[in-house]
């Protein structure tokens, strides 16, 4: 028997298992946090993080962190060096992965987080943050999304976080996690790799705004395990981040 | 920051990576006529309402926004710090925040590589630091995170330091690796224990989240920003008064008593 | 550097802002083809022999030398720590260092102020770092003089850290702003005391003048060099050996035994 | 009566009155050290002394350093940062008065100390190290020299510290001061403030490979005080840097 387990767990499990043992990993709040603290835990015990405040962890903070300046993120950290110094080591190529939020995407990965005219009238997001820099500069980029059609659209309104373009130099978005499964994003393409149990591809494709590669037979999202859950219920007792609904980035 | 505020002033630029509520407060305060910066909002709970009632209506009023990513807020003002006017890099190629950007430009590599951008200088008039400790000179102790603290004391016309403690000298040349900002970068040192909060100040204060919650909360509608300012900025009369209003029930739970102080560090030639 | 003379290492490109007498031993023992520096010499006495004969008359072999600032030096390291294949300047101008050099190139200024200099990237292959501690994951803690140490150990493909002392990670976890070098930057740790001598270590060992003005003295000529090498050098197995060689005597004095400690800094959360 | 003294000693003291109160000092060693110490002590309480290696100091050293990167130097130093942090103060206009030694000078105030086959065989000097920063970018130079007619020419071999030239940004040459006396560099000539006592007009000219502009009745350079050179005697208690003779830069 499986316990129970809300999509935002999911999506830590599905995050974590995008981070390889060894690895330096540009870590972002929220759901990358947990799924960083997750891999950590399980199969990437080696794995290294990098916040853009210029916090260096090899393990999660030992309380809860609603930012990554908060005092539980710098006590036992690494190292703790200006937001320039882990910039310039993510624009080296040092770092493998980066976790990257959006409000929208498009197929070529293309994130907007600055502002928006989908719903009609203009809204403005709080803006890039370190997003624009992992998108250009990390060795690989792994999105999370809230999957709505609104949010997944031919062409965003705006790029905030670039995604694949002719001429990029490194990197580029690698895979995507939303709310209803996994998708490659390598190929230029939204290809499905898994869809969350009890996703139809039908429900994925409508509730995507533009064409996606769903095949019929794509695989369910393997669950969390009982360790899983039990990690990051630990790691976020109140579900401010796991819990229903998921908070719009 | 309240104090800016209760001052009344005008047409500000703000300029920061990451904002947190204060500029939120300043720009629906009406004091601010543009922002520079990656990101404004509540790093609590997402959106910043007075920004976006300033961005998207124009209330109070309308405010131009110089959107950047974390990194060319860095690189303009390292460019600055450094007497240079630009800094060269590859973040934003691709996206929308370089395109007709006024100060990024593209540029190239005089050793025929790709193309890049240059980010141009940044020089704030003012800049505000909150550090834990300083000397009457202005010599700065600051540690825990740093951000982009110290290149923005660099590339100010002026630096006011904000800080815990003002100690005496010996304190900072016990430990001259410590001091992120020289004295004689230093306009003006203020003690003022519990500046920066709601902010945490590392070994001093944790972050003060209920307030950023409440005001969140509060800030979706102008009436209620409009309340929130009355009480906790415009009808007090300065910080102390500030974590008077708070109270002893809200602030000690803040207060940080217990020590894990850093380990020794011998300096003896 | 011994143990690089030691093993007879040939063709090597030394880099650094000051040489310190290191330099001036590695290309008199024949180990060195090409110098990129501003300084080199005995900080103590001014020329360095060994750097003047192969550079003047070519003995013991050719040297290339690349002449820098040490700004130039120091923003060629940092470009490469930035992952840029330059950063602009205005030092050199108007003379002759920057003049047909083969990393410094006229670049304009895209914002349309007076011309600048380019200075290239400079990647290291290896960059060795003496520390006072770190972790044995490299995570290291330095303190006192800096100089260019920290960009260098960006820099490099390969860096590797000397320390006084392997300390258990909580101790570098009780500062985190002291760790100058994230352990992942690290492909090798080396618990070495005293491995930096004739050199200073802040709070561990004083400079050992006395074996500067001695080298300096003795390498005046090639046979006074080569019986210095041979005693100090060729016939020691390591550095505990030549630890062992500067006897009780010499090497007591310049251990530092007193304590001037950092002021405490609380990292509590 | 004067207490007796070295040409040193008078030179430091020389080098002391080019700091005013309040500046900030790109300091050197040897003997601009001990004029730092000496203004500190004496007319310039409030100067601040910066060192390329990173070091900021408000007061000298506690003890004899042979190197600004000795022990005692960062001790008690205000401030001990990177080496391009204290050159970016520099580029940045931040620095009032930089110290420069060299053993060639030209008269525009071009310095080398590179190469030079003036004594007929090529002689490799040790070079720039922050010689070249200083003179490109501090708001004015104070020169310091061994006064020999080699080593003043028309031309210098290699001019590793720029003087006088057009389209100078910023600063440039303002007084050298040599074992003969003290000279103004600003307009482009060298220019006799005043020579040390016992220094005839003809001698400093003679000592001078190209013409210098002296006046027959130019004053003679103040010696130094009883208080003066207590004070550079504590400093340099085994006459290092201030016995005779002068160590070549």
């Amino acid at each position: 028997m499986i316990a129970t387990y809300t999509r935002r767990e999911l999506m830590v499990v599905a995050a974590a298992r995008e981070i390889h043992d060894g690895e330096v990993v540009f870590v972002g709040m929220r759901l990358p946090l947990l799924g960083f603290g997750l891999a950590k835990a399980t199969h990437a015990p080696t794995a290294v993080g990098l916040f853009e405040n210029g916090v260096i962890r090899d393990r999660p903070a030992a309380a809860f962190i609603y930012t990554m300046g908060d005092p539980p993120n710098i006590a036992g950290a690494v190292a703790c060096l200006g937001l320039n110094d882990v910039m310039s080591l993510l624009q080296q190529g040092r770092v493998d992965v980066g976790f990257i939020g959006g409000a929208e995407i498009d197929p070529l990965g293309n994130l907007n987080t600055t502002r928006t005219s989908g719903s009609g009238s203009l809204v403005r997001l709080p803006g890039s943050g370190g997003g624009c820099d992992i998108a250009s500069l990390a060795g690989r980029t792994v999105l999370i999304m809230e999957h709505e059609p609104r949010r997944f659209r031919e062409r965003v309104d705006y790029i905030t976080s670039p995604g694949h373009f002719p001429g990029r130099r490194r990197g580029g978005p690698a895979t995507l996690i939303t709310t209803l499964g996994v998708f490659d994003l390598s190929s230029g393409q939204v290809r499905a790799v898994s869809l969350h149990p009890g996703v139809t591809p039908a429900q994925a494709q409508e509730a995507t705004g533009f064409t996606i590669v769903v095949d019929d037979r794509v695989r369910a999202t393997t669950p969390p395990s009982k360790d899983e859950l039990g990690y990051i219920r630990s790691a976020d007792p109140e579900g401010f981040w796991t819990g229903e609904p998921m908070k719009s980035g | 920051m309240h104090e800016v505020i209760r001052q009344r002033r005008r047409d500000l630029t703000l300029i920061g990576p990451i904002s947190d509520m204060a500029f939120d407060q300043l720009i629906a305060a009406g004091t601010v006529a543009k922002v520079i910066a990656a990101w404004v909002g509540n790093v609590a709970g997402g959106s910043g309402y007075g920004f976006r009632r300033a961005y998207e209506q124009g209330q109070p009023r309308r405010i131009v926004m110089e959107d950047h990513s974390n990194f060319t807020v860095g690189l303009a003002l390292k460019a600055a710090a450094m007497g240079l006017p630009y800094l060269p890099t590859f973040t934003g190629l691709g996206g929308d925040i370089v395109r007709g950007h006024p100060r990024i430009r593209p540029v190239d590599d005089p050793f025929g590589g790709p193309g890049l951008l240059a980010v141009g200088a940044l020089k704030p008039d003012v800049a505000i630091i909150h550090v834990q400790r300083a000397d009457a000179s202005g010599n700065a102790h600051l540690w825990g995170n740093l951000g982009l603290t110290v290149e923005a004391a660099y590339a100010a016309r002026r630096t006011i330091v904000v800080c815990e403690e003002i100690v005496p000298d010996e304190v900072i040349r016990s430990d001259p690796n410590r001091t992120v900002i020289p004295g004689f970068l230093v306009s003006a040192v203020v003690e003022e224990p519990g500046g920066a909060l709601p902010s945490s100040v590392q070994g001093y204060w944790r972050r003060d989240f209920e307030t950023f919650l409440s005001y969140h909360r509060l800030s979706k509608t102008v009436e209620g920003f409009e309340s929130w300012l009355r009480e906790w900025v415009l009808d007090l009369r300065d910080r102390p008064a500030y974590l008077r209003h708070m109270g002893d029930a809200a602030l000690e739970p803040l207060r940080v008593t217990d020590r894990r102080l850093a380990a020794a560090a011998n300096f003896a030639p």
